[in-house]
């Protein structure tokens, strides 16, 4: 409504805090315009009226002060600030108690990646699915150091603290995808900690529970501005190659965080004209890149590492399924 | 000085002082000794103030300084308190998350070739069986696997002795295995699903290298324990123990029975047993008794493996429930923390497959236990 | 004016580098202070400005992700701890604090030129911390990260420690100044508001200093002997550091607004020719602030995991706080009526703060509501607020003082014209870069990010093009400043008309500031005609 | 009265030229000096809010982590700091008597004392670093090896008994300091003011460890 004329972009209200939140944002920008206007119309006022062409030095009168107008705005301010606290408050608590049947999610944030991992053992990286219209609550914990999780069209935020739990939940009233960041400083690739909470419809959600596929053919409606990142999204079509799927799941999995594929130095080996080659390990040994190093190195991350790297890669064991790792080799085969 | 100074010459007030702090160290000193809880801090901290105000306005001549310095040094307590009570409104009354029970990933991933692998009993495995063995079976079947273990005097029947070769519901590995998962029925020998697969496979590697008698699997046995079923499936197969059928959303599994058996009119889901108490009992009486005694008075003594002292190992004893304040005795989600997890340096295993309804009706009679 | 022209005034006698080094005239320490910390502001800005060119485009721009995180953390470590925390106190402040009072000289003379040392040696062990493995924490250091991290956090925690220290001397030595020198006659409701803000800011300088001096000592002790007070790993509490930090950081902030306004309190009155508009609402504000100002550090915090009893309290403290400086905000403009206002630079860059000043005001409702913040927490938005109040409030307040000054401290007077085209090309260049931070806030870019997605494009250059005009604003302002030093000609005594003491005696003053000890009588600030 | 110092009478001392009067100076630097011990007081304070907030977290744990520690030794650390608090109290006393030897006197004894409070920390300190009570990460002892947070308290233990140590020996530096001073007649009745001050600072030493002997020692 009003304040739409002021930002031409809208973010998009896409779970049950959105509208609340937004409320009250409103309120508090329309104070702040009103007695911004209020004392900056004053001061040009004053200058123009009173300028020292117009008013000689000598001749400006003798205020010192009028106690009572300063109480009276004080105590207007007072009051206005009083309801813009309680109000927040009131919304505030709402975020913090999630309803006892929601379903539950843990939240493992880790350096530089999201992970989600379901009730009945399933594990997502930066991946967070969750059905429409119905309470989800991410129970959240860090393996290293802070996070937090940050999901703008859900106007929803929570640090994530190592060794303790914290807690998130919400409403997704829109199917779509929507930008998972981590808002709180941890690192290099802290700006490449992306993710996506991507909304199904309830039975695509129960179909996708039993039988772990997403609903096909029918468009996820992307988020307000056009999708996250460029590549096209991994499972919708099943006629895309092998190595395009590849590409999509070494960014989805969250491998670019710390593999880059232009030969950038990185957290972890770069992997682009790396396919055949003999790579020395940290023990001295020589071994040659082929696919059971590279579906080794997946599971089993500590077996072999490279030479100047730290063994810090955590295992995806149980994440990849057969079919995605010969996308992901195929990828990687690919980057010549 | 130009003022004359007033507190000049004050030999004798000092030494008083100086005694007057004495005497309440003194005092701060014995009253520690004794416990009154929280009073103790309260007054340790009230003596404290006495002292540090005496030393304040005698030897630091506060009580003769012009207001500015009062002013400055109290102003700092004051901050120093806004700090301790704002960061404890945070620090002290945070809410405790506790993550979703999520089932064991681990043996969802075992794939065929790593249960034959398990099956054959390697040295290694038996000793990881063996440390197994002392957190969840020494209880019962003794240190040694003698079958004298402190809680063995509670059960009738007697608890397998391992050492004498004998074996009830057979010797060969699968057969063992499926003990081990599933109890033996007519027994105080519950079923221990909750132990992972590799882990069960180190038991039964275990207890065989105890038994003078160690009969082979032949292909029947196989069958007959339903191992055989765990072999030829693919990667990635569930676990083999019970089925976690409530994974499975009830409105899903409705909506496709009705769309493959058209005509069904309504599913009635029978009604769980019967009064509560009577539920817990037989819950206590078949898990608990043996260790926590009839009446849940314990005293029973509890032999124990590892973590504990050698003094304490003779004496450790299991606890009267009617005697312990711990949090469990007030809080059900606690209750329910403690014994799905057991105390493994204490030698309880843990029980977790109960329904949420058995756990609440364990939990009120065990809370009956503590009423008598 | 008797200036006693044989003695020469304080920058020609006594002669030599030897006689500056180890000066203990305030008026000296106070212009060593301003030259070493406005080098640093300059250092700063140029890693701004780096950052803001990385940021123009989405993408590898300029430089890897590491040496982004160390630029961003240079910044913020620079500029606060090395520019604004000490320019207003230390330089302004150490320079007209005594003058302005009456007394000959601060409380304690070499303690204050121990300070500035102290200051040196604290800025020489960060920016050799810079010039090792430098700092990749941002200027927070929280842990555990700022454990893990393998950059020298050692190092800069012990500058940002000893810088501590110097904070706290400055602190201490105006305290005691203004209690005990204060000439006969200067009764504190006799005295400038400047004074009163140097005072209020003094006294939050004592008060939080000493405790950021522990958390760095802790930080320092908890990646050398891994003590685990704030490691999670080793049963710490990374939150509880989040509480020490900012339990110093906040009072901090506003260590860095407080002289700012103190200094407009002063520009205002002069240039309207009217007495200032509730003198003791704004005194006694000043000493509010300072005070409330320790109860609010949690509005840091709201979303970092603290029970909810706590972001209750935090929050409705935190509305307090807008109370007086709402109060202040009115009186300056109220000042304003019926005066006779001339816009000279000065006059500029003071109602360029009340307009700034303002905008980051309210944008601080926006973080203390609880619900509100969840959602712009750790965004842009909060960086466009807190850049609106430290730099469209304390910069544009230190640069109306240094105008205002100019020819008090040095006997030149700047050239106007060209200080105007600076003042418009900064006034443009700030609003460019900042306004549209909050845009980029509310629509979820998170702080401290390298990279960002496509969709933010856009206002990120508006942005970096608005820090070229700064670039170009301040440019300028350092030439003319500069220039105006080798100019001929020397500025009158009492170039604006102002009324306080400082206007009284020669400029630039003498060594001992006043031939006599003064007495006062009238009020700061008696402009104006009773009859009209 | 043109800006000339005035010399005070007896002492080589000369009254700072900003200053009108020896008083005004001895007063400005008394509240100098309170606004520092305030610094110092906050310095410690950080780590008393971190002693309250973990022992509000982990009560039992202190309460068997502080059985480690020796009570007697603590105790009679306590008696040694405020019997050098009462010889400093005299010594000053005396100072401004314009008794000079007996004051050296008294600061002799307090140094003795203070060196005293020295020697027993450092037999508390090896005790503790034989039994592997160490600090955070190295924390070696066996018999609280069960519970991971019980380095949390060794922690705070060396860091609120090592600040103050190291504050002690300032004190004793500080306390030579003046000795010689007065050794060297510089101190009367009408100018005493490091005496004066070095005792204040003196007295919060033992100040902060009357709050600290009952925080970690006599936990109930």
């Amino acid at each position: 409504m009003l304040s739409l004329l002021l930002f031409q972009w809208r973010l998009e209200q896409a779970s049950n805090f959105a509208p609340v939140v937004d409320r009250l944002f409103d309120f508090i920008l329309w104070f702040s315009i009103i007695s911004f206007l209020i004392i900056v119309f004053g001061m040009v006022l004053f200058t123009f009226k009173y300028w020292r062409k117009k008013i000689p030095e000598n001749r400006t009168a003798y205020i010192t002060g009028h106690t009572k107008l300063e109480l009276g705005v004080a105590f207007f301010l007072l009051v206005v600030v009083m309801v813009i606290f309680y109000w927040g408050w009131v919304d505030y608590k709402a975020m913090k108690n999630p309803p006892h049947d929601a379903f539950e999610v843990n939240v493992i944030g880790r350096q530089w990646l999201w992970q989600f991992q379901y009730a009945d053992g399933k594990m997502l990286t930066n991946e967070l699915i969750v059905p429409k219209d119905k309470a989800v609550s991410l129970i959240m914990t860090s393996e290293d150091v802070l996070h937090s999780l940050y999901i703008p069209d859900f106007r929803i935020k929570q640090d994530v603290l190592p060794k303790s739990y914290t807690n998130l939940w919400f409403v997704a009233n829109r199917a779509g995808e929507f930008p998972i960041f981590c808002a709180e400083y941890c690192g290099t690739a802290h700006s490449a900690m992306l993710g996506k909470v991507k909304v199904l419809e309830q039975d695509d959600f129960e179909r996708w529970q039993m039988t772990g596929k997403l609903p096909v053919g029918k468009r996820t409606m992307d988020h307000g501005q056009g999708t996250m990142d460029q590549q096209p999204d991994v499972t919708v079509g099943e006629k895309i190659s092998l190595a395009d799927k590849g590409r999509g799941l070494f960014a989805s999995k969250g491998c670019t965080a710390c593999h880059s594929v232009t030969g950038a130095a990185g957290v972890g080996p770069a992997v682009n004209k790396i396919f055949g080659k003999e790579v020395e390990l940290t023990d001295g040994k020589k071994t040659k890149v082929d696919e059971n190093y590279i579906r080794q190195s997946v599971n089993e991350p500590q077996a072999r590492i490279v030479k100047g790297y730290q063994p810090i890669m955590p295992t995806f064991k149980g994440q990849i399924s057969e079919e995605e790792m010969n996308a992901l080799i195929a990828y990687i085969k690919s980057l010549k | 000085m130009a003022k004359g100074h007033k507190f000049g010459g004050h030999a004798r007030a000092y030494i008083k002082v100086w005694a007057a702090l004495l005497v309440l160290t003194a005092v701060t000193v014995s009253v520690s000794y004794y416990d009154f809880g929280d009073w103790n801090a309260f007054v340790a901290m009230l003596v404290a103030t006495v002292k540090g105000v005496l030393v304040c306005l005698f030897f630091m001549h506060l009580m003769y300084d012009n207001r500015v310095n009062q002013v400055v040094f109290i102003s700092a307590f004051v901050f120093l308190a806004i700090f301790i009570l704002l960061t404890g409104s945070d620090e002290w009354f945070r809410r405790e998350m506790k993550p979703v029970k999520v089932t064991d990933t681990a043996s969802a991933a075992l794939g065929a070739a790593d249960m034959e692998k398990l099956m054959k009993a390697a040295p290694e495995l038996a000793a990881k069986g063996k440390e197994i063995y002392g957190v969840q079976c020494a209880a019962c079947h003794g240190a040694d696997g003698k079958g004298d273990g402190p809680a063995a005097s509670a059960l009738n029947p007697k608890p397998r002795d391992f050492t004498s070769g004998v074996w009830k519901l057979g010797g060969t590995p699968s057969q063992v295995f499926h003990t081990i998962t599933h109890g033996s029925p007519g027994t105080s020998m519950a079923g221990f699903a909750s132990v992972s697969v590799p882990d069960r496979w180190a038991l039964v590697a275990y207890l065989r290298s105890l038994s003078p008698n160690k009969p082979e699997d032949t292909p029947e046995t196989l069958k007959q324990s339903g191992v055989d079923k765990m072999l030829d499936q693919g990667p990635g197969t569930r676990d083999q123990g019970p089925k976690t059928t409530e994974a499975i959303p009830v409105s899903f599994a409705m909506k496709q029975y009705v769309q493959t058996d058209v005509g069904v009119t309504d599913l009635t889901v029978p009604p769980a047993g019967t009064d509560s108490v009577s539920l817990g009992q037989k819950i206590y009486q078949s898990d608990c008794m043996s260790c926590h005694g009839f009446q849940g008075k314990g005293g029973i003594p509890v032999s124990v493996v590892g973590f504990v002292s050698e003094k304490e190992r003779a004496t450790l004893k299991t606890k009267d429930f009617a005697v312990s304040r711990q949090t469990w005795t007030y809080n059900q989600a606690a209750f329910i923390d403690l014994v799905s997890n057991g105390l493994p340096g204490r030698n309880m295993p843990g029980f977790a497959d109960y329904s949420a309804e058995e756990w609440s009706a364990l939990y009120r009679y065990v809370q009956s236990l503590r009423a008598r | 004016m008797s200036g006693h022209a044989e003695v020469g005034n304080y920058l020609t006698h006594p002669k030599g580098l030897r006689s500056w080094l180890t000066t203990v005239d305030h008026k000296r320490i106070g212009l060593m202070y301003m030259a070493t910390s406005m080098t640093f502001f300059f250092v700063g800005g140029i890693f701004a400005l780096l950052i803001r060119l990385e940021l123009m485009t989405p993408g590898l721009t300029l430089m890897s992700a590491d040496t982004y995180n160390k630029f961003f953390t240079y910044h913020g470590a620079i500029m606060i701890f090395m520019f604004i925390i000490p320019i207003i106190p230390a330089a302004l402040g150490n320079f007209f604090l005594p003058i302005m009072i009456g007394a000959k000289d601060v409380a304690f003379p070499r303690l204050n030129l121990a300070s500035y040392y102290i200051f040196i040696a604290g800025a020489a062990l960060s920016v050799w911390a810079l010039m090792a493995h430098g700092a990749d924490t941002g200027w927070t250091f929280y842990t555990p990260y700022s454990i893990r991290s393998n950059t020298s956090v050692v190092l800069i925690t012990l500058g940002v420690f000893v810088m501590g220290f110097s904070s706290i001397l400055t602190g201490l030595n105006f305290i005691v100044t203004v209690h005990k020198l204060r000439c006969p006659g200067m009764t504190f409701h006799r005295m400038p508001l400047f004074v009163w803000a140097i005072y209020a800011t003094a006294i939050i300088q004592v008060l939080a200093t000493p405790v950021i001096g522990i958390t760095t000592l802790l930080l320092i002790m908890e990646r050398l002997l891994k003590i685990g007070i704030f490691d999670p790993a080793l049963g710490g509490d990374a939150v509880l550091f989040q509480h020490f930090f900012w339990f110093y950081s906040h009072p901090a902030v506003y260590i860095m607004i407080l002289p700012g306004m103190g200094i407009i309190s002063e520009v205002i009155p002069v240039f309207a020719r009217k007495h200032i508009f509730g003198y003791k609402a704004i005194a006694y504000s000043s000493l509010a602030i300072a005070g409330i100002s320790f109860l609010v550090w949690g509005h840091h915090m709201f979303v970092s995991g603290q029970s909810d009893l706590a972001n209750m309290l935090f929050s409705v403290l935190t509305m307090f706080v807008a109370i007086p400086t709402a109060i202040k905000v009115f009186n300056w403009t109220a000042t304003l009526y019926k005066g006779s206002i001339s816009l000279k630079t000065p006059m500029l860059y003071a109602l360029s703060f009340l307009f700034m000043f303002t905008i980051g005001g309210l944008t601080g409702l926006f973080l203390a509501a609880l619900s509100v913040d969840v959602h712009l927490h750790d965004t842009y938005f909060v960086v466009a607020h807190f850049h609106y109040v430290m730099m469209g409030g304390t910069v544009m307040g230190l640069l109306a003082g240094l105008h205002y000054w100019w020819p008090k401290m040095f006997g030149k007077m700047v050239h106007e014209w060209s200080a105007k085209i600076s003042w418009g090309l900064i006034f443009i260049g700030f609003n460019m870069t900042f306004f549209t931070q909050f845009f980029l806030g509310y629509l979820g870019m998170p702080r401290r990010y390298y990279d960002y997605p496509p969709e933010y494009a856009g206002l990120n250059m508006i942005s970096t093009i608005g820090s070229w005009f700064l670039l170009a604003g301040f440019a300028l302002m350092a030439f003319y400043f500069i220039r105006s030093l080798f100019l001929p000609g020397k500025a009158p005594a009492n170039p604006w008309g102002g009324k306080t003491l400082e206007w009284q005696i020669a400029s630039p003053p003498t060594e001992h500031n006043f031939p006599e000890i003064p007495t006062v009588t009238g009020k700061p600030y008696d402009y104006g005609v009773v009859k009209l | 009265m043109t800006h000339g110092e005035t010399v005070i009478a007896e002492t080589k001392h000369k009254v700072p030229h900003h200053f009108d009067s020896a008083e005004q100076a001895f007063e400005s630097s008394k509240l100098g000096l309170w606004l520092f011990l305030v610094t110092e007081i906050l310095l410690f304070g950080g780590l008393f809010v971190a002693y309250v907030i973990f022992r509000g977290l982990y009560p039992d744990l202190f309460h068997t982590a502080s059985q480690h520690l020796n009570k007697i030794l603590g105790s009679i650390n306590t008696v040694v700091l405020i019997c050098s608090s009462l010889s400093m109290a005299l010594a000053v006393d005396r100072v401004r008597q314009n008794d000079p030897n007996k004051a050296h006197q008294y600061m002799l004894v307090t140094l003795f004392f203070a060196a005293c409070f020295m020697i027993i920390k450092y037999v508390e300190y090896t005790h503790k670093f034989h039994e592997g009570l160490l600090p955070g990460g190295n924390f070696t002892n066996a018999a609280l090896a069960g519970d991971p947070k019980a380095p949390l308290f060794f922690s705070l233990y060396f860091m609120m008994t090592g600040l103050h140590g190291i504050h002690v020996l300032v004190g004793m530096g500080l306390i030579t300091w003046v000795l010689i001073r007065s050794n060297r007649g510089e101190f009367s009745s009408s100018y005493y003011t490091p005496v004066e001050l070095v005792g204040l600072y003196w007295h919060l030493v033992d100040l902060i460890w009357i709050y600290l002997f009952p925080l970690l020692y006599l936990i109930g």
